[in-house]
């Protein structure tokens, strides 16, 4: 794994760029439901420079999948609002037309991990034609070179090459999972978006397979947006950490600052629930249920649950920079 | 916090009701049963009167407006006949006879319910003599001058009852195998299995007419009624029999049975207490969706004249006729379609309902999870 | 001294036959296959072990739901075969899944007051059915008798079916995986709330859990599992500290705790897969991913238990 | 894959040898037989109706509706050995040979023949009948059969790419109608709108295919009088033959395809709508694919795959539809036929075609399953 191979030799990405690989700015998606509007992503906005690995923290229901799927525009058909900026190296790509995110956008700048990546896989294709085939689609490229290409990436995640002759199905969990990092990968693209990459997966295979991103990030200069619920385990490849609730970042931070001291009365609950192998500490959990995305408290939404609430939390708290480069939407920071 | 406690099926209702078509159809359903229960009351006549000098008489118009274009009570003309050269009986109203129609008029004798003996019609002309020139023919008649109105209505009892009867052998049929099956397996599975295998392997029309055609021909009309409904609930339990075992050897491998089983339940608790009520959005829809099935089935049996007979009727043995002298019938007398109009509206009802029904019950059903 | 053990297990072995078609016969699946140890009277242990290493079957085969193909389980000295009734009673079963382990069309009361009709409990059922959701505190109790489980949270779900397997008070509690599905804020809720009734009830626990780190808040003892069998067994910090197998260690080695470092090392993780149950590696089932692995011997043979220090017992040839 | 198949066959034969008796007791439980038409016919002689009864094995009852069983077997055992190793028939009553008229006078190199008894009501053997009929009912079914697939699967694909469009819905809608109209009802609706309205009026616009005397004018059977008789094989046929038979086809083609069609095209949007929802289409998209291939190559053979599993369960239907509209249409089908033995009591012919329905069912089945083996990975036999 560790020789160059022909993939990385093709690297020239990142360097001496101006504009940050990925800037996202007050971006919203909404969904309409009988319920009333579920306001899953609502005003969410980062930067991402390249050969970095963003990783976005939250319960489930938090939105983070909605906002994975924002960010490749893989909207469901009961959108309410999407709205706000997406740039990529600079560019605004919302205006695009879907014809040109599509062929500029969609695996040639930013692929995707997607969450339960087992039926990622299409089960009556070989998961090398299904490894190859964005080739075939951006890159022009014939089915044998294609096929080569294909080939490489699988070498690079671990899978045995004659397993891309087999369907999905004859593959075990943690093959299927490299072979959808393969398919992410083979066309080259800046920014992998990986939600959920390791959940339904042992331990072993999970450490397994976070070696094989690790090195991916450290040999390709790939850049991750890394979406999860399990603070360990992001702690594995995050540079950067975000912390989402209630479809809000409410806390943005690098990895070295985080994870031994979180600001957000939430993001520290969150990390005093976890619990720790190495180290004996008491465990904390919150108490209640995160709001609704239907009619989501005004105010802060962590509000109801927070321990140091105040009178002031009944207005919506702004991202409030905090020395060291550190976010944090909360008043206590003022 | 707030929120009141809602039962699934509370939710399944209201799910049920945002589905206009689904509540159409459950609103043209009670029409019809509606007016079948009533059909006694509301046909002008017997269903078995027949009206020898009116064979074939077109439906009969009624009329607002007297000769001179005024505004008038309802009432029909006086009917007569006469033959075209080709020797057929031609109808034509005879404008020197009104008759008004009367309402809650004496008619033929009837039971009101099958109880209540009385001969009070909803409306008529007044006319008791079946071959009065005053007669009101809402749909024509047939060969031997019977009103097809009163016909359909009554037609209507067979053909819409017939459906949830047999249903309601099939079912019972179905969840009974289909549970033994599915939950306890083993031999008395595959012996099952096996069964509805062989069950399936005919096509359903041929076999149900080859049964069908076992009755024999002078059985008193209740008996073969009754006979009719067995074999088409014999037909048709096999393909709910096995969907249900599919929903038991899921259900009895979750982890609610287990928790039941892990408390001490018996074998019989567990199936009926915890089991049961989960298929039982399943059973209701696939209850609704199998009557129009049955519907049609019984309407072709009857249609191909193996089904209901003379003197008894249903919608599809009203359209027997048109087996013999199709084109002669289709060419002078179309009216004799209208039952089966009839049949598409229940059909109809039945399928969108079961389907609105499926729609609200799909996230609460077994299978999705 | 057997008849001071709440809970002795010994040999067990539940195998499943696979079969293909309607005919055929495929195998066996030897989802447990022989495991043997024996719990004290108010004892927390914890079996850790990967999915599909058998250990739900374990949990389900204790709990008599199924029939082992060999070996025996006594409880409280008594064997676990023939009618169970008596023994329904004094055992509670905590699930996985909360909303797949409650009956989805009945109330909070009906959930409850089932185990009790079930079992014939004598005394008052509505002040039962009080008393144990005010344990698992779900309160105030009026507001939830009535609800259905869909109307609840996932930790709300969790304690109700922790209370329906306290209701009978029962000796011994088998909580198979109770918080996996759980979000991490919830997951500590719950299992303080398990660790406190254990405490005040005195109960015996078993705990499944693919999830080594949480052991350390929960149990006495850790037996690890592996391919249907308990490849080691010792009192929990002993184990943390000095795990012996050396599957245990790359078990230990692979978990993460939150922390920045982590991004910059890499883990030594055993190649390969976890053994198929049908056609399980002869000899030691972890030899063919082993580092330690001694040609000739771990291929060939299984490795018995031994105990290196006392109360720390390991089937691995390199203690030997 | 060949061993599949044949593993299949063999599977097959206690299923036949079942549904043989099946179809011999559903016949036989009926009450009227033809013996008793005969006995009420004056012109046959009393050692005629003995030598039947000698021939049949009618000696011994067998009245399974009053539990008397002992001939059963016998006759049910005569019935078997015919078609297994005979390949005459004898008419009971003359005790005269008939060579069984069979496929291999078509196709010479098919050697089994076998005799499946005879039909009373009109005095042949049931082979030949049932041969005659065959080539006339497989050129309504097959093009029926085309005709609702290749309808309805882009029917489907087309509502689900487009749920709760305007097309979805009006297709929805039709589609209901189509399963809730009785097939007999249309037949009888568009033989009264082509009597009535179209046949005159294309007559009245000088087409002369259409007026009175010409093949176009007929309606209800397969052919006018003048191409009634002859080969039943296409081949052997003239071009007024074909226009005749293509004219006097398409009613039925959209009665029996049309309630097969509107079944079909729900399964096909539903299946689409699942495999659309799914997360492997999801990733397709994300992969950049233009929604032409995520449809087409992604979703469309998995769709396919179901179905393929299908295919089998449509043949009742189609059977069914061929028999209801053989009977309004008035087509001389093996269908037809059928109804024709059942209303004469003629129980050979009964029980052979009852058999003869339900082989095709397992048949389709079978290359069904095939089939599904070739094109879906996930199922693989060996």
């Amino acid at each position: 794994m560790r020789e160059k191979t022909d993939v990385q030799n093709r690297i020239a990405t990142g360097q001496g760029r101006a504009s940050p690989l990925l800037r996202v700015e007050e971006l919203k998606l909404y969904f309409r439901t009988t319920q009333g509007v579920v306001q899953a992503v609502d005003s969410i906005s980062f930067v991402l420079e390249s050969n970095q690995a963003l990783a976005i923290l939250g319960e489930s229901g938090c939105g983070k999948t909605s906002l994975a799927r924002a960010i490749l525009r893989l909207l469901p058909r009961n959108v309410h609002t999407y709205s706000g900026r997406v740039e990529i190296d600079g560019v605004n790509v919302m205006p695009w037309s879907e014809e040109r995110f599509r062929k500029e956008v969609r695996w040639t700048k930013i692929s995707m991990v997607a969450q339960a990546a087992m039926n990622s896989l299409n089960p009556v294709l070989k998961v090398g034609d299904q490894i190859a085939e964005p080739l075939i689609i951006h890159k022009n490229m014939d089915k044998k070179s294609a096929w080569a290409r294909a080939r490489e990436a699988a070498q690079l995640v671990g899978v045995p090459v004659d397993f891309l002759q087999r369907y999905a199905f004859e593959l075990s969990g943690g093959m299927r999972q490299r072979a959808v990092i393969a398919m992410a990968l083979v066309t080259n693209p800046d920014l992998i978006i990986l939600d959920e990459p390791t959940s339904a997966l042992d331990v072993l295979t999970q450490a397994n397979i976070m070696n094989v991103l690790k090195n991916i990030k450290k040999d390709l200069q790939k850049s991750y947006i890394l979406i999860t619920h399990d603070i360990a385990t992001s702690s594995e490849l995050a540079d950067h950490v975000a912390i989402m609730y209630a479809g809000q970042f409410v806390e943005w931070g690098r990895a070295e600052d985080f994870y031994p001291n979180p600001l957000h009365p939430y993001s520290q609950k969150l990390m005093a629930s976890v619990p720790r192998l190495r180290e004996d500490r008491p465990l904390d959990f919150i108490a209640g249920r995160p709001p609704s995305l239907i009619n989501p408290p005004t105010g802060c939404r962590f509000a109801a649950r927070c321990p140091s609430k105040f009178s002031q939390c009944e207005q919506e708290p702004p991202m409030i920079a905090v020395q060291g480069g550190r976010l944090v939407k909360c008043w206590l920071y003022r | 916090m707030t929120e009141r406690p809602v039962s699934q099926g509370q939710l399944i209702w209201r799910r049920f009701r945002r589905h206009k078509l689904g509540t159409l159809g459950g609103i043209v359903i009670v029409l019809l049963t509606m007016l079948t229960l009533f059909a006694h009351f509301i046909s002008p006549y017997d269903y078995a009167t027949q009206h020898r000098r009116f064979a074939f008489a077109p439906p009969t118009k009624i009329h607002f407006f007297d000769k001179d274009g005024r505004l008038s009570w309802p009432f029909v003309y006086g009917l007569s006949r006469e033959r075209d050269p080709r020797g057929r009986w031609i109808y034509r109203e005879n404008t020197d006879q009104v008759y008004h129609i009367k309402f809650f008029v004496k008619g033929d004798p009837y039971r009101l319910f099958w109880l209540i003996p009385t001969d009070i019609h909803l409306f008529g002309t007044g006319e008791r003599d079946p071959n009065s020139p005053g007669q009101i023919f809402l749909f024509g008649t047939d060969d031997v001058g019977r009103d097809l109105f009163s016909r359909t209505l009554i037609g209507g009892w067979v053909s819409l009852s017939i459906g949830p009867l047999a249903l309601a052998i099939s079912l019972t049929l179905a969840i009974f195998f289909g549970g033994i099956s599915g939950y306890f397996g083993g031999g008395w599975d595959n012996l099952i299995q096996r069964m509805i295998e062989v069950l399936n392997s005919f096509p359903g029309l041929p076999l149900l007419l080859a049964l069908a055609a076992i009755l024999p021909p002078g059985l008193p009309p209740a008996i073969s009624f009754l006979l009719i409904i067995m074999i088409l609930s014999i037909l048709g339990w096999g393909g709910t029999a096995r969907a249900l075992r599919g929903l038991f050897l899921v259900l009895r491998e979750q982890e609610f049975a287990l928790a039941a089983k892990a408390m001490g339940a018996s074998n019989a608790r567990i199936i009926f207490k915890h089991l049961l009520p989960n298929t039982l959005s399943y059973i209701i829809v696939s209850a609704t969706l199998g009557i129009p099935g049955l519907i049609l089935a019984e309407a072709s049996l009857s249609f191909l004249g193996f089904g209901i007979r003379d003197p008894m009727t249903s919608w599809g043995q009203l359209l027997n006729q048109f087996t013999d002298s199709t084109i002669t019938n289709l060419t002078y007398h179309p009216w004799l379609m209208i039952p089966g109009f009839f049949i598409i509206i229940a059909v109809l009802a039945f399928n969108f309902m079961g389907d609105a029904l499926r729609d609200a019950t799909d996230p609460f059903s077994v299978q999705g999870r | 001294m057997q008849d001071t053990m709440l809970l002795s297990v010994k040999d067990l072995h539940t195998h499943f036959e696979l079969r293909r078609g309607a005919f055929g016969r495929a195998g066996f699946v030897r989802a447990v296959d022989g495991v043997s140890f024996e719990l004290r009277h108010g004892e927390a242990i914890a079996v850790v072990g990967e999915s599909g290493c058998g250990k739900s079957t374990l949990a389900r085969t204790i709990l008599g739901l199924y029939r082992p193909t060999k070996g025996r389980v006594l409880f409280e000295g008594r064997p676990l075969d023939g009618d169970l009734r008596w023994y329904r009673a004094q055992i509670g079963y905590v699930q996985q899944d909360p909303y797949g382990a409650l009956p989805p069309f009945m109330d909070v009361h009906r959930i409850l007051t089932e185990p009790l009709v079930i079992n014939n409990f004598r005394g008052n059922r509505e002040q039962r059915i009080r008393e144990v959701l005010e344990e698992v505190k779900l309160t105030p109790v009026e507001d939830f008798l009535h609800k259905f489980p869909h109307q609840l949270s996932g930790g709300q779900q969790q304690r109700l079916v922790i209370a329906r397997a306290m209701i009978l008070k029962p000796k011994f509690i088998v909580a198979d995986e109770p918080v996996s599905m759980l979000d991490a804020s919830v997951r500590v809720e719950i299992l303080e709330l398990l660790r406190g009734l254990q405490r005040s009830h005195d109960l015996t626990v078993i705990y499944i859990t693919h999830d080594l780190s949480t052991v350390r808040y929960f149990a006495e003892r850790i037996f690890v599992m592996y391919a249907g069998k308990l490849i080691e067994k010792a009192p929990v910090s002993e184990l943390l500290k000095n795990p012996l197998h050396p599957y245990t260690q790359a078990l230990l080695a692979a978990i993460p705790d939150p922390d920045p470092a982590n991004a910059q090392t890499f883990k030594r993780v055993p190649p390969g897969e976890p053994p198929s149950l049908v056609n399980p590696p002869s000899g030691c089932r972890f030899h063919p991913r082993c580092p330690a692995f001694m040609a000739g011997l771990c291929d060939k043979e299984i490795p018995p238990e031994f105990e290196p220090s006392t109360g720390h017992f390991v089937e691995c040839w390199l203690y030997r | 894959m060949l061993s599949y198949i044949v593993r299949r066959l063999v599977y097959m034969i206690p299923t036949l040898f079942v549904i043989s008796i099946v179809a011999f007791f559903v016949v036989q439980l009926a009450p009227g037989d033809f013996l008793t038409k005969y006995k009420l016919n004056e012109r046959i002689s009393q050692e005629t109706l003995q030598n039947i009864a000698k021939h049949l094995g009618l000696e011994k009852p067998c009245e399974p509706l009053e539990w008397q069983w002992s001939g059963c077997a016998e006759r049910y055992w005569r019935w078997l050995r015919g078609i297994l190793f005979s390949s005459e028939s004898t008419d009971p009553a003359t005790g005269q040979q008939w060579q069984v008229w069979s496929i291999n006078t078509q196709f010479p190199f098919v050697h089994w023949n076998p005799d499946f008894g005879f039909s009373f009501e009109t005095n042949q053997p049931v082979s030949t009948l049932f041969w005659e009929r065959l080539p006339l009912t497989l050129l309504v079914t097959i093009p029926t059969f085309l005709f609702a697939w290749l309808i309805s699967l882009p029917l489907g694909i087309y509502a689900a790419t487009r749920q709760y469009s305007l097309g979805d819905t009006v297709f929805t809608i039709l589609g209901f109608a189509g399963l809730s109209i009785p097939n007999f009802f249309l037949a009888l609706v568009l033989m009264y709108w082509l009597v009535v309205s179209l046949t005159p009026t294309l007559c009245g616009w000088g087409w002369q295919f259409f007026c009175p005397g010409n093949p176009g004018a007929s309606v209800g059977g397969l052919f006018v009088q003048e191409h009634m008789g002859g080969s039943p094989w296409p081949w052997d046929w003239s071009l007024r033959k074909w226009l005749d038979y293509l004219w006097h086809l398409w009613p039925a083609v959209l009665v029996i395809g049309g309630s097969s069609i509107a079944g079909l095209m729900r399964i096909m949007r539903g299946q689409m709508l699942d495999i659309l929802g799914s997360q492997y289409i999801m990733t397709a998209r994300a992969k950049g694919l233009s929604e032409r291939v995520v449809i087409y190559k992604h979703a469309l053979r998995n769709a396919l795959n179901v179905m393929i599993s299908i295919f089998g369960q449509s043949l009742p239907g189609l059977i069914g539809g061929a028999l209801i509209t053989a009977i309004v249409l008035n087509f001389p089908t093996v269908e037809r036929l059928f109804y024709d033995a059942l209303r004469a009591y003629d129980d050979y012919l009964v029980q052979t075609l009852l058999m003869f329905f339900a082989i095709l069912l397992l048949l389709g089945n079978l290359l069904a399953d095939i089939l599904l083996a070739w094109v879906d990975p996930r199922i693989r036999y060996d």
